[in-house]
């Protein structure tokens, strides 16, 4: 392995991966929140603001996403949308999320048995309080996984950002391997950063899903 | 030995990526190109079937390394670099940079109007190495943005971001016979003469092949077999040395 | 902007041919997926620690390293171990894995949310495990996790795109190739999404029937 | 349909007329009319599967009745009043205003499992009635100390024994102060001793002038406690009497006689 | 600790002796020793969060005993019988065989929601017994029957009435026959009318000679149904008796007879 590329291109390798970790902090907190709006103003609306929301959910999750980047950032400036690579990268990565989280918020509020939401309807909870206090914590049980393993895909999925040369990760990987003509090295770095992420979002999932099943497993004490 | 055993199996596999027109593209899903044509000649001179494939070119060299196939017979801009990793065959394209604009941008007539003005050109490629020694020689630098495909920094330039694409002249002239609603070559090109050849895997196993390889582009070179597929293509022919030219 | 139907018109046939490879790594790496992994998610959650372990391993093993590398690894690596397989079932096998991991996740949380009244009343009444996770445990972890198993399978289609890498021309392979000829991308691209939509609206559809199939009463 | 209103005194507060509810094909409540008046204890039994949870959840909205009227003091439960045809139900936060007024005990508790018994109480005060936080736990453990249940106030439910688990909902019921309870057999799942200490709380509710509606299969309640006694068979309302009519040595209705045949047979101890 | 080994005929099936259970540092058995003899019916009454369901649990190993043992036909029921310390459970194929001589109603029913009520009780004849299709359905009709829910058998549970729900429960575990069935309050959501049907399905069957521990409320039943009556209070066994020494005119313990003071009050209709 030869360090010497490495004194060479450490620097640039480092701030990708600052920039990898933005676009997916930021498209992963955007994606939940915009997701569970979604997921929300399903359960809670008329039939034809559902088919709306369906067919978006449909429409952005049935299609790659390294398409929907290419046509935002490509085909935006038609239509006088100019965005900054960075720019492009974390809205179409918060549009890109939103669907498959508000499908698992939507899988959340349908585990819920019914007559605890019924019990709290007669002690007079509003729906907001309902969602907030009995929903929520109990749904985490069921969805945490789901939501650690989508926001680890998206930190793989950051990589495609690449494309429309934001300077992220695997675009410094890329140019670095291309210059020097390396590859296995470069890529092992960049498996290793991608490998880091990964393991620190189980790890926190891990730690939200003990938290969130505490009163589960006081029952088999 | 690599040639023999190619010549026992009676077959050679090349691989490419079938993206870089008119080198190697798929047209109506048909593998078509020079490379396309003059590999093809060449196993007729070698006396053996040809296979050719398609792989994504990040894992066009690292098959090679693994032995899944022959030959790359993808047009690879020779370099002093990369001559130390691969062995490379006699040229078979001319990789010399060129610049590629919005059809119907007057500012820019020939390749110095580019001081100043925004230019994509793909990552890690001799053309890009060019194109900034370049941009050092003029008035105000050139603003230089890096793409992972060439196709980007295009499709960029349809989209006005950049005003310029630079790439060997081959690929830009293409480009601009394809879509010339959109994009027009600039004239001349500019920087050192460059060349593009195949590449195969370094070492004694290959040398063989290499050298089998070379006598048949050499042959053809003679019997007007290599101006012809390359007028079809282009135009008109590029010149185009008989030996290794010196790579910097 | 000129937006060219004919380009599209001209090269659909293409894109529908190689939709027919990008369909068959779907299909047969979803069977994979699921199936796996219901044993990898009973494997994680069984009472054998070096089960669990294994499991633990297998899971953090496939979700954390890129499916390009094990795509790779697979098609490139293992032939230096003497198995050398076929570009397709190297598709398959690394696409089928790889997912089978997500999935093993998304049931594990799902299997959490059923009572645990139902499998002691299982327990009760002498039921093997085989036949308690046949009939009580993976239907109902079925219907509860269905819209986010749905998005794996969703994304197992499109990450299928993959395969491109040990020569496979499925549908992105394909179109990329068309744009470097056509100079047209947008309008290639948004015909091969197309195609995806089309493919992954049928598995959100069917998703949903099973959803309200398995939906209590 | 028996509706007699004589039978006890006070105005009613809530009125049944007419009502009907079907599952499906299955009709679980035909035709329904009863008056519940202010500080009565009215007690509903009948078989399994006749229709008195049904009713109980109608009373309050968890059901949409399809058929007549349910009113408290005057306002109709749950439906719009404005006549139109096919009627469409409150906007919520006005059937929350409603509910407020309608305390349940549910047949299965419907407890919260991710809070501990205590905080299942507080829960409302905090929410809905927005009490202060010392304040709110304070009634929440006053209301599980009256169920004799101070010392698992920390436990979840999981960690409750089923008598526990009802005597929680009832805390949490009641904690709440409505102004009229539904009870769906809120002592099914407790032990001799208990039911008559929940059943002397609720005495004393009646007694302060809460309103009751109680569906029990314990006759010895009904009998003692109840002010009227209605009796569902088959989605039917078959007689809304004081208790002495049904319990009296012979029962009027055939059907009655029956129902309460082996009871009396078994609580012979 | 009373161990009245001669008053009942018939040698013990099940015996626990000395057996514990704790929920951390919560006592919920202790040190209870008591037989159940071959085609007794057992009766376990006692103040709620006395133990009762945690006794039934622990006979069938859903939960698992700290210390004592409970042994069916002389064979150790959950742990390994190697006297090996700390004592490690038996392989599942094992307990699985255990349980399957072991039948039991839960307190909360456990009923599969995803199953109609058909299928609940055919489920476990086709997958535990074998039994073929027509078979098991013909079988979990039959049991369906006994308990008046013929008609309800296609329904979900979550379209049952409380009481059929919890018919659904008895009849899956009557279904298999087993030799020893435990019932965690069978009749808690049942009407009077059906106590008494359940009551007599039950005679039935401890007359045929299946052996029976019942929890119960229903002291009626206790009374007049029992062989013994077992007595727990704050996880101890008080007393095991006939019927007659608890429900006589005096008991012998001043904790039963507070226990029934309020029973006895009520239950005079
Ligand atoms: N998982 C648990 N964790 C902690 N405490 C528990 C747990 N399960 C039960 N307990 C406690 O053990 C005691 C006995 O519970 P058990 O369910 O056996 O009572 P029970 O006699 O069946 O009462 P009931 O008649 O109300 O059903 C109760 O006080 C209960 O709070
Ligand atoms: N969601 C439903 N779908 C279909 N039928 C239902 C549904 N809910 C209840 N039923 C039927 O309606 C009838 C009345 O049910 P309800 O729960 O009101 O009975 P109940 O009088 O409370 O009986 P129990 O004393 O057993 O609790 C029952 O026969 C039941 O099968
Ligand atoms: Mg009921
Ligand atoms: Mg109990």
């Amino acid at each position: 392995m030869e360090f010497e590329l490495f004194h060479r291109y450490g620097p640039a390798l480092l701030r990708g991966f600052g920039v990898t970790i933005l676009c997916w902090v930021a498209g992963s907190i955007g994606g939940i929140v915009l997701g569970f709006a979604i997921a929300c103003l399903y359960r809670w609306s008329w039939r034809p603001v559902r088919w709306l929301l369906q067919a978006y959910v449909e429409l952005i999750r049935g299609t790659p996403f390294m398409i929907q980047l290419f046509i935002l950032y490509y085909g935006g400036p038609y239509v006088g949308l100019v965005l900054s690579p960075v720019q492009a990268g974390i809205l179409s990565f918060v549009i890109y999320g939103s669907p498959y989280f508000s499908e698992i918020f939507r899988s959340g509020f349908g585990s819920i048995p019914e007559g605890q939401i019924e019990a709290a309807r007669c002690v007079g909870l509003g729906e907001a309080a309902i969602l907030r206090r009995i929903v929520l914590p109990q749904m985490l049980v069921l969805i945490t996984a789901p939501l650690t393993n989508f926001i680890i895909i998206l930190s793989k999925e950051t990589a495609i950002l690449s494309v429309v040369t934001v300077p992220e990760l695997l675009y410094e990987t890329q140019t670095m391997a291309a210059e020097t003509f390396t590859y296995v090295e470069p890529f092992l770095v960049l498996s290793l950063c991608y490998w880091l992420l990964v393991v620190l979002t189980s790890w926190l999932g891990q730690k939200v899903e003990h938290r969130v099943t505490r009163h589960l497993r006081r029952a088999n004490a | 030995d690599q040639l023999a055993d190619i010549k026992k199996a009676g077959k050679i596999v090349a691989a490419t990526e079938m993206h870089f027109a008119p080198f190697d593209m798929l047209v109506d899903g048909k593998y078509e190109g020079i490379c396309h044509d003059l590999f093809t000649e060449v196993a007729k001179e070698l006396g053996v079937e040809v296979e050719f494939l398609d792989l994504p070119w990040s894992s066009v060299l690292p098959g090679l390394e693994a032995g899944k196939f022959d030959i790359v017979n993808a047009p690879v801009t020779i370099t002093a670099e990369r001559m130390q990793r691969y062995s490379f065959t006699l040229p078979i394209g001319n990789a010399t940079v060129a610049l590629a604009k919005k059809a119907g941008d007057e500012s820019i007539t020939k390749p110095e109007d580019i001081a100043g003005k925004i230019a994509g050109s793909q990552k890690g490629s001799a053309q890009l190495e060019q194109l900034k020694a370049f941009s050092a020689t003029l008035p105000s630098p050139v603003d230089v943005r890096e793409y992972v495909n060439i196709d980007e920094a295009l499709a960029d330039l349809a989209a006005g971001r950049i005003n310029a694409v630079a790439n060997s002249m081959p690929l830009m002239g293409y480009a601009a016979v394809e879509r010339p609603e959109v994009f027009a070559l600039v004239m001349p090109p500019f920087g050192d003469p460059k060349y593009f050849a195949w590449v195969a895997r370094p070492g004694e196993e290959s040398a063989s092949l290499i050298a089998a390889i070379n006598d048949a582009i050499v042959k053809m070179h003679e019997d007007g077999r290599l101006e012809a597929i390359n007028t079809k293509w282009l135009g008109s022919p590029p010149e185009l040395p008989t030996t290794m030219p010196d790579a910097k | 902007m000129d937006f060219s139907f004919k380009v599209i018109l001209h090269n659909l046939p293409f894109l529908l041919a190689a939709a027919k490879w990008t369909l068959l790594i779907s299909v047969a790496g979803m069977a994979i997926s699921i199936f796996l992994g219901i044993f990898i998610c009973a494997a994680r959650i069984s009472r054998a620690a070096w089960l669990r372990r294994a499991a633990a391993v297998y899971i953090s093993f496939f979700r954390g390293v890129p499916l390009l590398v094990q795509l790779l690894v697979f098609f490139y690596m293992l032939p230096h171990v003497g198995i050398d397989l076929p570009a397709m079932a190297a598709a398959i096998l690394a696409v089928g894995m790889c997912s089978a991991a997500y999935t093993a996740e998304i049931l594990r949380g799902a299997l959490q949310a059923i009572p645990a009244g139902q499998t002691e009343a299982a327990d009760a009444l002498g039921m093997s495990p085989v036949w308690l996770w046949r009939r009580i445990l993976v239907p109902q972890a079925l219907r509860l996790g269905m819209p986010s198993l749905v998005n794996e399978l969703i994304l197992l289609v499109k990450v299928s795109s993959l395969a491109s890498v040990v020569g496979i021309g499925e549908l992105t392979r394909v179109a990329q190739n068309i744009t470097g000829q056509t100079y047209r991308p947008l309008e290639v691209y948004i015909a091969a999404a197309a195609i995806y939509f089309l493919i992954n609206l049928v598995i959100s559809q069917l998703g949903r029937v099973a959803e309200r199939r398995l939906q209590l009463n | 349909m028996p509706d007699n209103r004589d039978s006890a005194e006070g105005a009613p507060i809530i009125t049944v007329r007419a009502m009907s509810k079907r599952f499906g094909d299955f009709e679980a409540l035909t035709d329904i009319s009863i008056d519940v008046r202010r500080s009565e204890v009215l007690c509903l039994i009948g078989p399994s599967g006749s229709g008195k949870s049904t009713l109980l959840r109608c009373m309050n909205f968890l059901e949409r009745y399809d058929e007549g009227e349910v009113r408290m003091e005057g306002e109709l439960i749950g439906w719009r009043d404005d006549g139109a045809a096919p009627r469409r139900p409150l906007p919520s936060a006005v059937l929350r205003e409603q509910r407020k007024h309608i305390g349940m005990v549910f047949q299965q508790f419907n407890l919260w499992p991710h809070f501990t018994a205590l905080q299942n109480v507080a829960e409302a005060l905090l929410r809905v009635k927005r009490l202060p936080r010392d304040e709110a736990f304070a009634r929440a453990e006053a209301a599980l100390g009256k169920v004799d249940l101070a010392d698992k106030a920390g436990n979840h439910p999981s960690g409750l024994s089923g008598g526990q688990q009802q005597r929680v909902a009832i805390a949490r019921a009641i904690a709440m102060e409505p102004r009229v309870m539904l009870f769906d057999e809120p002592t099914s799942a407790l032990d001799p001793e208990l039911v008559g200490e929940v059943l002397s709380v609720m005495k004393q509710m009646a007694a302060e002038g809460m309103t009751m509606v109680v569906v029990t299969h314990e006759m010895g309640f009904a009998a003692h406690v109840a002010d009227r006694v209605a009796f569902l068979d088959r989605a039917r309302l078959v007689a809304c009497v004081p208790p002495a009519e049904i319990f009296g040595a012979t029962p009027a209705d055939e059907r009655i006689r029956a129902f309460l045949q082996t009871y009396r047979e078994r609580n012979v101890v």
